[in-house]
């Protein structure tokens, strides 16, 4: 043996944890410096808001990226996180005096206009924060816990998970929508004002929100990184690549899809709630078809093996969204397709990719001067690796 | 006439002395352009022609117009930003209940204006908003009444678009013509944009009603009056009444499809008044000739010139002096004849039943003699 | 709920409820066939297809125009024109389609979904910019809009029938092009293994160019059909997508019958439990159900079972 | 009947065969020998057209085939059996086959064939998928005999194969290029199969020719070297 | 005979059919503690079949299949092999975006559910084991490199050090020196020779010169049944297995 492996390994692991924790440090510096400083509250708002969705992004970049495992009903998650917190604040701003004039006082005012006239019981539980905060996370990971048990048990996969996900997605939309006494219907649930009686449609507020947002998706990134640097993490690559070599090394390859589909459904509801908590509002356009592929849109872009990637992925789709419907409200549809396109075609890794085609090396070639001839005899990196 | 800027204007809006900025909100793409299309269209023309009067306390109307994209949170957004980035002193928009609900909030945290076109379902009532389409009782009672005299009506099936607006308004519906004595014997309610309408069809054929209701909205129009007619069902011999079918709908359908419905309405294009005969053709003129329009569209021109009207009483852009002196502005040029705003913040307006032709226009064949009050929260029907 | 009608009524009733499901199952079968051929057989998933199939719906607007205003003699027969122009329209812009984007994403049938999901907002603003955002109101042949009395109670729509005619014609030709032919074999051959087909000597870039454009074409005729039943808008393909993949999927991707049977099976559900329920809650449960189907059997109705 | 000039074949940046240079006279069975990775695979795919050349010629008879596609090649008449068989696998046995004959319009599957291959015959309505290994191997030849070559490129065709069949096989193929004149390359790594069958054995080591022997004066020794380092 | 509770490895009985062929047919046979049991045949002979039925790929139309006396027809591919048994496939089945090393780790018999991934350390006596492995199957020097770059022959070393790696009672490869050149096949043979301490091996193989190096005892299949079984000098010469298989 010529060189020990332990060695080898040091070496390469510790120029990752560089590079990825410095990254998210990177990030870190944007989010909760640059950002603030730049921008104004009400910017920095919309910023905010873009940034739940990263939250969703990043369960992808797991479940789609590294486990091959493609949801196209990750809206359902965000939008059910988004409910159980907007529950929460809908009862909180239907105090009876608050709602006084209604037929029955101290029930949401959907439900009033529905003749609804007592709270049905599943909300009841909605009045305590500790079990909304608790329900954000855990119902949606129940509820993707039993889909993805039924599915993955069944080895249902590939694109027929995705076409049945976004078929729960309808299934959930038409719900929402048909049971408006229960869930707001096709308005959502609207006009959120306060939690635990701190008004959160206020500047101050705001931005107390956006910082909150901002270390909770830091954190989440980070629990995603330890995910993904686990022995789990490889073997979720291991599985999308060769699925039954894993089942024939000894794993029970369902446990750790349903594990991933949860973890990324816990993820997007979390988003869903911060979503909520910043926007005021929560309702079932967050939770179909056409929400749901936009999320993949975000973390494709930004690269879908790259955690650091669908941050910026979904900031730049959404701000790229916001700005050319204001300034080209007649061709920002144009503009939009053809950037989805153009990512697919000329980046198929997105930003991620970009950044280790361009940007890496000569990084590398700065920071590494004495192994940098072995970067460039290395072979050619295959792309659908570069992120990763 | 003009008045000081600083005197107009205390709060900081988009207001300089010779110009006022306002916005406009509708989605321009995604499944609701459909329908907001001509409320767009209306805004523009009545406020370039308030603009040809020398605009509004000496100033001229610029507009801000920005995409809701069918898309309740992007209409929350594009609130915001109207009025906070862009601090207009009007904002012209929404045509959904959900959309209108979704900017409400905004509204009313910012402190803005918005004038609201659509026949909605009512039970709201804002200082921010000036409701110029009607609320649900104006536009259905008095249908009601006149089917149950004219046709006789005795029995009833309501089908709607699944969602609050259809669905209040049925409820409403439901209690007015239980009230009477007469009877539902069906109602079904389908996802927005559904095309299979031959199971509630044959259901409609099982219960022979003597008025199928429908407040269906959008595309799914197209598909309900194509199948109805297919299924051998005549609207001159089988009552229909709609509260959801305008001229511009009829554009989709097809007035051969549609031909013998009735429609419940405040307005229609064919309305024969001087103001409207002036309004129609502007709009063909600025719009093309093609073009048509229906009650949302004429309620949408209404907004600017309620809204000219009420600063030049109030003397000023502030919005808190807009909401108070909007109660009792009066329009005497408004195509459907003659409108004034409420306490409420609702139009005074008269109920008007049509009856579909085959090009696409209405006759209107009953008309109430005064102006309904309007009533968001109606007791008794909630 | 049946208390006050006749036997007779109900009777009628009965079999015009049939007939509805039959419609709807037609309905459903061509709206898939194309995305039989382009994601069954090829494996693309093309988000655009309900696009594809509203440019063929406003193929025939523009045909119904052009016709009833130069030809008014043709206007019973336009429809037929109207279906052929349709295919070679949407057929055409497929080809064009593949060439400068599918071609490129064989290997990532994921991507594809991606792309076309571009390629739909794209298509979709520029109907809106020709058509406009309103829909548009195609004018139907009178014959086609009649409905033809059975007996005194069972009336059954001709459009209905013509739609159901059309389906099975489509559903023939297709089976034979590509079950039958010497061309459907190679298809299949390149869509299995492109580098091989080539090797045997398939011209696999013809093969996938004409099969893209086959399955777009049918597509075209699809969205001409349904404005006879549906609406033309810009927006308006997307209502279908969902519907489209859910009947290919859950037919077992690869099987031409898979997908008549599974458009059987769900339009059935459906049209039985619009009757019994509502038509929000029939339509969840249609939902529930194929997805419990799938669930059982996860490659759909129909799979050729291959060894791995 | 082919010659091959200076052929130069890289994938990206690494070149993997390094101007070669060769010829293959009518009705001759070639074998190339070479060890693991030396650019056997590589050699049959660029004479077929699926990986590019990056220079060199590559002509069949008097026409130059380098820039055409593989369909077009095969057209020219070359047929290719690949290194893992490659079989489509949810088509039948006979669908298999039929596909070669897309290139000249064979209506249907030529005797002879089956009477190659008999278990081909017996499972023709099985998918080929479902074949065993060795079958699919069969099937392949078979799949690729159809396109009626003019030569024939065998990527290691013993692989999987029952010791009985492989020596069956080096009959046929002897067989085949008599009755049909055409010309065989086949890559090797068993010695004894391509001592049966070879008029001529050409040794590749990392792209290039190291050795050649013709028939009858094979330097064995040199050979099972040169194949074994 | 010998109690079947004796064996490692017992089948009985095995049978499986496709759309009514029988590809596998009454088939018993025994391996037993230690041995290189080779299963040579005529190509379609159902040698696959059956070790797909014994490590679960394939679900069996009759028979049994005892492992230490556990049945395996009833049990769930992993749980086929958290019992002892490793099956290495026809082509090379490895992690191609993976390094060598992290291969063979993911193979490492720790961890193996989902929070004990979460929580698996790459400790000493996992690197200690990765290196031993790496260096039985000559891949000592080939640790970080991604997988997808080896050669075949390394490939299918790889593979067989992802089983070992799982300390697998039983071993089952198929074809494991197809596509290999002169010298891996001799390597290849060393190695399953070396390895079989506390262990059996069960081999398909059509070369017969490498079952010559490795086999303890040779079952001939055919057609789905046993056509002579025995050791190899008495199975070359057994006239009926010269007459389908070996040739004359
Ligand atoms: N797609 C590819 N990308 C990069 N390198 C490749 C690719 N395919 C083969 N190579 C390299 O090219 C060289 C020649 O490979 P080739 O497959 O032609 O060898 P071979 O002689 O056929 O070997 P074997 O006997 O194992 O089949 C090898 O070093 C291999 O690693
Ligand atoms: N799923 C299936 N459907 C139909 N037939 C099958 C299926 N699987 C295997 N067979 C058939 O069963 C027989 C045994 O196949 P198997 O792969 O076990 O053979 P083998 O002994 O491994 O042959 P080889 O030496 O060629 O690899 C073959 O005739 C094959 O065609
Ligand atoms: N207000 C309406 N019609 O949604
Ligand atoms: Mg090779
Ligand atoms: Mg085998």
């Amino acid at each position: 043996m010529t060189r020990t492996p332990q060695s080898n390994l040091f070496g390469r692991s510790f120029w990752r944890i560089d590079g990825d924790i410095a990254g998210i440090l990177l990030l870190a510096a944007l989010l909760v410096i640059v950002l603030p400083l730049g921008l104004d509250i009400f910017r920095l708002n919309m910023v905010g808001k873009y940034l739940t969705y990263a939250f969703v992004a990043l369960g992808l970049v797991l479940c789609w990226g590294s486990a091959g495992i493609l949801s196209l009903g990750q809206g359902i998650f965000f939008g059910i996180g988004g409910y159980c917190m907007a529950m929460f604040l809908k009862l909180e701003a239907s105090s009876p005096e608050a709602t006084k004039i209604q037929s029955t006082p101290g029930i949401p005012d959907f439900m009033d206009w529905n003749q609804l006239k007592a709270l049905p019981w599943f909300w009841e539980p909605f009045h305590s924060l500790s079990f909304s905060i608790v329900a954000v996370v855990a119902v949606p990971a129940l509820l993707a816990f039993i889909v993805g048990l039924a599915m993955f048990k069944r080895r249902v996969g590939g694109v027929y998970f995705a076409i049945i996900t976004q078929a729960f997605a309808a299934i959930l939309t038409i719900l929402i929508v048909g049971q408006q006494g229960y869930t707001g219907g096709i308005n959502g649930i609207t006009d959120l004002r306060t939690l635990k009686g701190w008004d959160i449609r206020t500047d101050d507020a705001k931005l107390v929100l956006y910082f909150v947002n901002a270390a909770l998706l830091i954190g989440c990134l980070l629990l995603c990184l330890y995910v993904r640097r686990s022995k789990l993490g490889r073997i979720l690559v291991a599985l999308r690549d060769k699925e039954d070599r894993v089942r024939f090394s000894g794993y029970d390859v369902a446990n750790f899809k349903i594990f991933v589909f949860c973890f990324a459904a816990a993820l997007s509801a979390v988003g869903g709630a911060m979503f909520t908590l910043q926007v005021g509002f929560m309702s079932p356009s967050f939770v179909g078809i056409v929400p749901s592929i936009e999320m993949v849109i975000y973390c494709a872009v930004g690269g879908r093996l790259s955690l650091l990637g669908a941050v910026y992925g979904t900031l730049l789709v959404n701000w790229a969204k916001t700005m050319l419907s204001e300034s080209f409200p007649e061709l920002w549809l144009f503009a939009m397709g053809a950037l989805f396109i153009g990512v697919v075609m000329v980046f198929p890794n997105g930003l991620a990719g970009l950044y280790q085609q361009f940007i890496a090396p000569h990084l590398r070639r700065l920071t590494a001067r004495r192994s940098g001839g072995a970067a460039a005899g290395a072979p050619i990196i295959p792309p659908h690796t570069a992120a990763d | 006439q003009a008045l000081p800027t600083d005197a107009v204007n205390t709060t900081k809006l988009a207001v300089t002395d010779g110009t006022v900025k306002v916005g406009i909100l509708h989605s321009t793409t995604g499944t609701m352009a459909i329908s907001e299309t001509g409320s767009v269209q209306a805004e523009k023309l009545a406020i370039a022609q308030i603009n040809e009067m020398g605009g509004v306390l000496g100033r001229k109307i610029e507009v801000i117009q920005e995409d809701g994209a069918s898309d309740w949170p992007t209409f929350a957004e594009k609130a915001r930003k109207l009025l906070v980035e862009d601090k207009v002193a009007a904002v012209f928009g929404c045509w959904t209940s959900a959309s209108r609900k979704a900017v409400l909030p905004v509204f009313e945290q910012y402190n803005g204006m918005l004038y609201y076109p659509t026949f909605y379902e009512g039970l709201e009532q804002s200082k921010n908003v000036i409701y110029t389409g009607q609320e649900a009782t104006q536009q259905i009672l008095a249908g009601l009444d006149w089917v149950s005299n004219e046709k006789k009506a005795k029995t009833f099936f309501l089908i709607g678009s699944d969602y609050i607006w259809p669905r209040t308004s049925n409820k409403i519906a439901r209690k007015h013509i239980e009230m009477h004595g007469q009877k539902v014997v069906g109602e079904e309610y389908f996802p927005l944009g559904h095309t299979q309408f031959n199971s509630v069809i044959n259901k409609i054929k099982l219960t022979k009603p003597d008025v199928i209701y429908a407040s269906v909205v959008g595309g799914s129009n197209v598909a309900f009056y194509k199948q109805l007619k297919a299924a051998g069902i005549d609207l001159n011999k089988q009552t229909l009444m709609t509260i959801s079918v305008t001229e511009d709908e009829m554009l989709g359908i097809g007035g051969e499809n549609i031909a013998g419905a009735y429609a419940c309405m405040k307005y229609f294009q064919s309305l024969k008044n001087p103001n409207n005969e002036k309004f129609v053709a502007a709009f063909k003129k600025m719009w093309g000739g093609e073009s048509v329009i229906g009650d949302v569209t004429q309620a949408a021109y209404l907004g600017p010139w309620l809204w000219k009207l009420t600063a030049e009483k109030a003397k000023s852009f502030d919005i808190d002096k807009i909401a108070a002196a909007s109660p009792g502005i009066e329009f005497t040029g408004a195509p459907e004849g003659y409108v004034r705003i409420h306490e409420n913040h609702h139009l005074w307006s008269k109920t008007r039943v049509g009856r579909a032709r085959t090009d696409g226009q209405f006759d209107m064949v009953y008309e109430t003699a005064d102006l309904i009050e309007p009533n968001p929260f109606p007791k008794g029907y909630q | 709920m049946f208390e006050g009608y006749s036997l007779a009524e109900l009777g009628s009733i009965f079999a015009m409820q049939g007939f509805a499901g039959l419609i709807l199952f037609s309905v459903f079968v061509l709206m898939a066939l194309g995305l039989a051929i382009i994601f069954g057989q090829m494996g693309v998933i093309n988000m655009a297809h309900g696009e594809f199939m509203i440019l063929g719906a406003y193929v025939t607007y523009l045909c119904s125009n052009f016709i009833s205003s130069y030809a008014p003699a043709l206007f019973p027969a336009y429809f037929f024109i109207a279906m052929a122009l349709a295919f070679v329209a949407s057929g055409a812009l497929g080809m064009l389609v593949e060439w400068g984007m599918i071609r490129f994403l064989y290997r990532r049938p994921l991507d594809t979904l991606l792309a076309t999901w571009g390629l739909s907002l794209i298509l979709q603003q520029v109907f809106r910019s020709v058509f406009g955002a309103r829909e548009v109101g195609v004018v139907l042949p009178d014959w086609l809009m009649g409905s033809v009395a059975v007996t005194d109670t069972i009336e059954v729509p001709i459009n209905g029938l013509f739609v159901m005619g059309l389906t099975i014609a489509i559903t023939v030709v297709i089976y034979a092009v590509m079950f039958r032919s010497r061309w459907g074999q190679g298809v299949r051959a390149v869509m299995q293994n492109r580098v091989m087909a080539g090797a045997v000597g398939i011209n696999t870039e013809k093969v996938d160019r004409y099969t893209f454009g086959l399955g777009c074409g049918i597509a075209g005729v699809a969205g001409s059909a349904f404005t006879m039943v549906g609406s033309t808008g810009p927006t308006s393909g997307q209502l279908y997508i969902v519907d489209t993949f859910l009947v290919v999927v859950f037919g077992g991707a690869q099987s031409l019958i898979g997908t008549i049977a599974s458009a059987f099976t769900i339009s059935q559900a459906q049209s039985t439990m619009e009757f019994f329920l509502s038509g929000s809650t029939a339509k969840v449960l249609t939902l529930l159900t194929v997805v419990v189907i799938l669930m059982l059997r996860p490659q759909g109705l129909f799979v050729l079972k291959v060894r791995r | 009947m082919l010659s091959v000039n200076q052929l130069r074949v890289s994938y990206g940046e690494s070149e993997v065969l390094h101007g070669l240079d060769f010829t293959v006279a009518p009705n001759e069975i070639v074998a190339i020998m070479g060890r693991n990775g030396m650019g056997k695979t590589t050699l049959m795919k660029s004479l077929m057209g699926i990986v590019p050349a990056r220079s060199g010629a590559i002509r069949i008879g008097d026409s130059e085939i380098t820039g055409l596609k593989s369909y077009e090649r095969v057209a020219k008449g070359v047929a290719y059996v690949p290194q893992g068989r490659m079989i489509f696998p949810t088509m039948t046995v006979q669908e298999n086959i039929e596909t070669g004959l897309s290139v000249h319009g064979g209506r249907s599957v030529p005797g002879d064939l089956y009477e190659l291959f008999p278990v081909l015959l017996e499972m023709k309505g099985r998918r080929g998928g479902n074949l065993s290994g060795g079958q699919q191997q069969q099937l392949a030849i078979a799949r690729a005999l159809a396109t009626k070559p003019k030569v024939l490129l065998l990527d290691e065709p013993t692989e999987g194969i029952q010791p009985s069949i492989i020596r069956e096989m080096a009959r046929t193929l002897r067989r085949i290029r008599d009755e049909k004149g055409l010309s065989i390359i086949v890559s090797e790594q068993v010695l004894s199969f391509a001592l049966d069958i070879a008029d001529r054995v050409l040794v590749i080591e990392n792209g290039e020719i190291v050795h050649e022997d013709s028939r009858g004066a094979i330097d064995e020794a040199k050979v099972a070297r040169l194949l074994s380092v | 005979m010998a109690n079947p509770t004796d064996y490692l490895l017992a089948v009985e009985g095995l049978t499986v059919s496709f759309d009514g062929f029988k590809a596998v047919n009454d088939l018993s046979f025994y391996v037993d503690s230690n041995e290189i049991h080779v299963i040579i045949g005529p190509n379609g002979a159902g040698k696959t079949t059956v070790l797909d039925l014994i490590c679960g790929r394939t679900k069996a139309s009759g028979g049994s299949i005892k492992f230490r006396n556990r049945e395996l027809t009833a049990m769930k591919e992993h749980q086929i092999v958290k019992a002892g048994v490793g099956r290495k496939f026809q082509n090379p089945s490895i992690y191609d975006d993976l390094t060598v090393f992290e291969n063979l780790e993911i193979s490492y018999p720790r961890g193996r559910t989902v929070f004990g991934a979460l929580a698996f350390k790459r400790d000493a006596a996992v690197r200690e084991r990765v290196a031993e492995i790496a260096e039985m199957i000559f891949l000592a020097d080939h640790l970080d490199q991604r997988a997808e770059y080896l050669s075949h022959g390394q490939k299918q070393w790889l593979e067989i050090g992802m089983l070992l790696i799982q300390d697998p009672e039983l071993l089952m490869l198929d074809e494991p020196v197809a596509g290999m050149s002169v010298n891996e096949r001799k390597k290849t043979a060393e190695l399953l020779n070396r390895i079989i301490r506390n262990r059996s091996v069960l081999v398909i193989e059509h070369d017969m010169k490498f079952v010559e190096d490795i086999a303890h005892r040779v079952t001939v299949l055919h057609q789905g049944k046993i056509l002579s079984e025995g050791s190899m000098e008495r199975v070359k010469t057994d006239p009926k297995v010269v007459e389908v298989y070996l040739g004359h």
